[in-house]
């Protein structure tokens, strides 16, 4: 033995040789492709910060630009592949492997990078789960990471949107790693210290601001009666049923719905206060009328949104802000909130099979789930009580000593039957599984599995899969809200008609709801511009948003 | 273009004395529908226009749980459609017969 | 034809017509007193500025109270595409300068358009369908817009529009469908002096705008003017 | 004939920006009043569409009867801005001239023109382009009549391509913040001279440019209204009132006031540099600005209010 310190002399070697191209710490933008070269070794691992909304898009490109011939076969583990640099290093072969969580904008682009096999895929990872081995088995040798603001010494200030960047900086710069930071400007003094100078090695000034997504921005423009039928719904047959107070929203139209929904349709049904105070949540601005309207408790946000800064900085009641005054997010905490604290999780899916297994994963497409799997599953460790988690349990439970029975997180998936071009939403069998056999992975990339999925609400209605009893009933309640797609053709009736007496399935007519009267017109806000005068003019939204 | 017509025979007339209506707009994932009060009392026709073929037998489902639901004998119903979903479509009939009910 | 061989055919003992920039102004002798020429020459866009050039000109004929006849000879682009243009309100200046031409056609100034170029879009609006009566030279290419952009919108590739440009007028570019949508009243002969050929255009105008009825005769445009009939006889029944 | 619930909503809250035409038509007119010419259940579609595989309407996009607006008769046509982008296809087209050509024997008070189109149907693009020179032709015979021709823009459509020239010819215009008027579309432009010249993408320079309020603050629309149906209506009784003359002084006036804007305004890069021009103290502000503080401003803008159209 006797070699204990190899890792720790490599990386004050490749500090040494980076150390060549800046001035101190501080490293100009162009001398990044320079500094990639010097500090990075073919076959590393690579951490380059990106997830669905803040990219580090400058060292991206400087990797992209990098010599394959110095680096290559790197092992990416990141949580986002959005930028088309992220899959341009796999094409040149400076990347090799890849582990990571979130692909939207580049989900068909991947998809063909991994039937043509440039690709070598380790897991579609939730971020949770991508967190936590870079603490085991994937601990990044370089992690290339975003902020606002840095001074000389490295102190890092990240902006609103610090998301993933203490966890990748946490598992790198203790053990043995480099870490390299993008900064839109260097500072004498930065607003407050997110990241401390002592975990930074290199501060690059990038060309321009690192690009955030506005990927939570609905526009209640867009917005549908359908959406707003299901949202109906959903309030009242889930959210009031239950008495959901902690929650999770995942993205989509649908969710947004019921946020613009809140202050009318939840406020003329008397629950206000009663639902739907505490968040584990984005800043999304569909939220404004609601937190306006008193709805709100409090927030906590896994990133930023962009426009959101100055209504968060002038509603420290509400979300979670530092000294200076602006929102700290964090993804690693906050979907760990989401897992732990919250009683439910509501989102969309693109297919759902007869046991209510559900991907995002189609055969041209390779989304990626981010938070879904996790926010959207039932913690086996979570060990406090709360009335909506208790009542869910004791549905889901029909055998054993009722002493010993524990709660159940809801898990409801929120569709419409149809999505765009009539695909249909609900399928036999799941392209995810198709695939797998095609690119040979082990795991078939499904976002929430069935045992986990406790509603799905479509403008059909609601099937309660916790009232089901066996395969057989659970298959008939999907069938029995899967509308006119093949599978809600291919139902029951009697079955069905069965399960709508026990209150397995609920029709909107069975909650009271007449459908006709999901008008745009219970929306809180209409329109972009509505949500700027629901926030006194403090929401900022992004250029393409706006029509004015 | 796709062209479906479906007769139905309803066991009572559409209330109401409207002779005609018209909601939806042709547009993207949208429909018109144009209903008419020119028919016998017992008889509904539904005749749709789609750009997108091979749904036949989902209109023809949708359909059916429209004229069972809202029983609405004596109209001639005409659909330009726009590519809706069916949800859309069972909402569009039931607004329009509500209209013709007034 | 060019156009200097357009004012030569028709102003055989000259003219004080010039080009600038593209654009077109200036009289010539025509019978017993001057006809006016605007116009835009060259396959020149028509931005704000050119628009107001044209409609000053004009205006300044209307002024003179002459009732001379105002050529209106076109070759041309389609609008200026531009932020400039549209900041400025292009969509006021273009139809200020339809305006002022259908003013001085009211004003007893019988208005001739005359294509013997391109034309397309706004600018065909603004000028040549502004007359009281369009003619046209063979070889003359009016259009709205060309078949690889009408491909572009409508997602249709361009040998299936090519194909069904052959049977279908109402889409296709070129005069011959302009003629039989009756927005172009007449194709004149190069080969004669164009003089005569105009004065006999504005010898047989008619008080009516007779470009929906032309393009049902002609077969380019079948409803449109029993459809415009359909709603005035309505109105008038109430 | 009974269409979308109209009747039962409320003009103070209907968005004009998200009602259909019909409901705008009835919204908008003395309630009971509509008499629609060439109704759906006339089906004069356009012959033309099933050809490029297009569902067809049953109006072909746009609405036209005759109503009374406080009492006084009124024709209106309406474009219907969902179905093919407003545009002007051969019925469409056919049917807005017939109204025109109507109000010379009817003599209302006034023709109002609810405008929401993206220009020329390109499957039937000669009719359309011609229709609109036939339009244009028609509404100078309607004002020489001395009946006010009142255009009303604010739906998702715009006012654009051979839209903004019929509504260029008009006696009058209201505009809200969504209404846009203009020639060439954003992706046009784009298209034709790249992002460089004009970023499609960015709604922000496309408003600036082209909207309601750019155009109301240098004189290219007489009033500015809140979005909702009842905003317009007050806006097309007010502007019926003070339309001006169709005449040589008019259009000299036109004249000179379009020959001031670019001399003044020519060398401007962005709608913010025409506003500081015309004095408005804070430029960036104006896109945010509510609909009352954006009438003071109006209020002091020397383009304005004019009788020059």
């Amino acid at each position: 033995m006797g070699e204990w310190r190899g890792e720790r002399r490599a990386r004050d070697a490749r500090i040494a040789a980076g150390r060549a191209h800046a001035d101190g710490k501080v490293v100009p933008a162009g001398a990044v492709v320079d500094l990639l070269e010097s500090i990075l070794r073919p076959g590393d691992r690579v951490c380059l910060e990106g997830d669905n909304q803040k990219q580090a898009d400058c060292l991206a490109r400087g990797l992209s630009a990098c010599d394959p011939d110095k680096i290559h076969d790197l092992h990416m583990v990141q949580s986002g592949i959005v930028l088309p640099e992220h899959l341009d290093v796999f094409e040149t072969g400076i990347a090799k492997r890849l582990d990571y969580s979130y692909s939207g904008p580049q989900g068909a682009r991947i998809a063909k990078m991994l039937y043509g096999g440039q690709i070598e895929l380790g897991a579609v990872h939730t971020y949770l789960e991508l967190f936590a081995r870079y603490f085991v088995d994937l601990t990044p040798n370089v992690a290339l990471i975003a902020g606002v603001s840095a001074d000389r010494n490295g102190n890092l200030y990240t902006g609103p949107n610090t998301e993933d960047t203490p966890t990748v900086v946490e598992a790198t710069a203790f053990k043995n790693g480099v870490v390299v930071a993008q900064v839109n400007e260097i500072v004498d003094t930065v607003p407050r210290v997110d990241i401390p100078g002592d975990r930074v090695d290199f501060v690059v000034e990038a060309d321009t601001p690192f690009y955030v997504e506005p990927l939570f921005t609905r526009d209640p423009a867009a917005m549908t009666e359908t959406q707003i039928l299901i949202a109906m719904m959903a309030i009242k047959g889930i959210y009031a049923e239950y008495g959901i107070r902690r929650l999770n929203h995942g993205i989509g139209f649908g969710t947004a719905a019921i946020e613009l929904l809140l202050p009318t349709y939840g406020e003329k049904l008397g629950l206000k206060g009663k639902i739907a105070t505490h968040w584990a949540l984005n800043p999304h601005p569909t939220l404004i009328p609601a937190i306006e309207s008193g709805w709100v408790k409090q927030v906590h946000c896994f990133g930023s949104e962009v426009g959101m800064d100055r209504y968060i900085r002038e509603r420290p009641d509400i979300f979670f802000t530092g000294a200076d005054g602006s929102l700290r997010s964090n993804r690693a905490f906050c979907q760990t909130a989401g897992l732990y604290a919250c009683d439910m999780f509501i989102g969309a899916t693109l297919q759902i099979d007869l046991m209510g297994h559900s991907s995002t994963v189609t055969q041209s497409r390779v989304a990626g789930f981010g938070g879904a799997p996790n926010m959207g599953s039932d913690p086996h460790g979570r060990r406090h009580p709360s009335d909506a988690w208790m009542k869910a349990g004791r549905e889901g439970q029909i055998v054993g000593d009722p002493a010993l029975m524990r709660g159940r997180k809801l898990v409801v998936q929120l569709v419409e039957t149809f999505g765009d071009k009539l695909v249909p939403t609900f399928v036999e069998k799941l392209d995810a599984l198709e695939l797998a056999k095609k690119i040979g992975l082990e795991l078939a990339p499904v976002m929430i599995y069935a045992d986990d999925v406790t509603h799905i609400v479509t403008e059909e209605g609601i099937a309660n899969l916790l009232l089901c009893r066996d395969a057989d009933e659970r298959e008939q309640a999907i069938r029995g809200v899967a509308g006119y797609t093949e599978v809600g053709r291919g139902r029951d009736r009697t079955k069905v008609e069965a399960l709508r007496a026990r209150g397995v399935i609920r029709r909107p007519e069975d909650l009271g709801i007449e459908p006709l009267d999901a008008d745009r017109a219970l929306l809180a806000a209409k329109s972009i511009k509505d949500l700027v005068h629901w926030s006194g003019g403090l929401y900022e939204p992004p250029a393409r948003f706006r029509n004015w | 273009m796709e062209s479906l017509t479906f007769r139905h025979t309803t066991k009572k007339p559409l209330p109401g004395s409207v002779p005609s209506a018209i909601t939806g707009v042709v547009a993207s994932g949208n429909l018109e529908i144009l209903l008419e009060r020119v028919l016998p009392p017992d008889a509904c026709e539904v005749a749709i226009e789609t750009p997108i073929a091979g749904y036949g037998d989902v209109w023809e489902a949708v359909v059916a749980d429209f004229v069972a639901r809202a029983q609405p004998g004596g109209l001639r119903i005409s659909i330009n459609d726009g590519g809706a979903r069916p949800d859309t479509v069972s909402l569009r009939l039931l607004q329009g017969a509500r209209l013709m009910e007034a | 034809m060019t156009l200097a061989e357009i004012l030569a055919s028709l102003f055989p003992q000259g003219h004080a017509v010039a080009v600038r920039e593209g654009l077109v102004t200036g009289t010539g002798p025509f019978g017993d007193g001057p006809m006016h020429v605007v116009g835009i020459d060259g396959d020149t866009p028509l931005g704000v500025d050119g628009a107001l050039v044209l409609s000053r000109a004009v205006l300044n004929a209307v002024r003179t109270g002459d009732r001379a006849p105002i050529l209106v000879a076109v070759d041309s682009d389609s609008q200026r595409m531009s932020r400039r243009d549209e900041l400025l309100g292009l969509n006021e200046c273009l139809a200020h300068l339809a305006k002022a031409l259908l003013l001085a056609d009211r004003s007893g100034h019988p208005t001739i358009g005359l294509i013997y170029g391109h034309t397309a879009a706004g600018a065909f609006i603004a000028t040549a369908l502004a007359t009281r009566v369009l003619a046209a030279l063979p070889g003359a290419n009016p259009s709205v817009m060309d078949l690889p952009s009408v491909a572009r919108v409508t997602k249709l590739p361009l040998d299936t529009l090519e194909e069904m440009a052959k049977s279908t007028p109402v889409f296709a570019p070129g005069l011959d469908n302009m003629v039989a949508a009756g927005a172009v009243h007449v194709v004149l002969d190069p080969d004669r002096p164009l003089g005569s050929q105009i004065r006999a255009v504005i010898d047989t105008i008619e008080a009516e705008d007779v470009r929906d009825r032309l393009g049902a005769e002609r077969g380019g445009r079948l409803v449109a003017h029993t459809v415009a009939a359909a709603v005035a006889d309505q109105a008038r029944l109430g | 004939m009974a269409g979308d619930r109209a009747a039962s909503i409320d003009p103070d809250a209907l968005s004009w920006y998200e009602a259909t035409a019909r409901q705008r038509v009835l919204a908008l007119t003395d309630p009971g009043s509509f008499r629609e010419f060439l109704p759906p259940t006339e089906r004069r579609m356009s012959p033309h569409l099933p050809l490029f595989d297009l569902p067809r309407a049953f109006d072909d996009g746009i609405v036209v009867g005759r109503a009374r607006l406080d009492g006084e008769p009124v024709l209106i046509a309406a474009q219907e801005g969902r179905f093919m982008g407003g545009a002007f296809g051969e019925v469409h087209g056919g049917k807005l001239v017939g109204l025109l050509r109507a109000a010379l024997a009817l003599k209302p008070k006034a023709v109002l023109i609810l405008f929401d189109t993206g220009g020329v149907r390109l499957q039937e693009a000669n009719a359309g382009e011609t229709a609109i020179a036939e339009a244009m032709r028609a509404i100078v015979d309607v004002r020489v009549a001395g009946i006010p021709v009142i255009g009303l823009i604010g739906g998702r459509a715009g006012c654009y391509g051979g839209g903004g020239l019929i509504a260029g010819t008009c006696s009058r215009l209201a505009v809200s913040e969504g209404g846009r008027i203009s020639v060439s579309g954003p992706e046009v432009i784009e298209t034709n001279k790249g992002a460089e010249e004009f970023d499609s993408r960015d709604r922000a320079l496309v408003w600036r440019t082209m909207g309601g309020k750019h155009r109301r603050l240098i004189g290219g629309a007489d009033a500015f209204c809140a979005d909702t149906v009842s905003a317009f209506r007050k806006a097309a009784r007010d502007l019926v009132g003070r339309a001006p003359a169709f005449d040589l002084d008019t259009l000299e006036a036109e004249q000179a006031r379009l020959e001031a804007r670019i001399d003044r305004f020519g060398d401007c890069r962005d709608a913010t540099d025409v506003w500081a021009r015309l004095g408005v103290n804070d430029p960036e502000s104006v896109p945010a600005m509510d609909t009352d503080a954006f009438a003071e401003t109006v209020a002091r803008s020397p383009e304005a209010d004019h009788d020059a159209r």
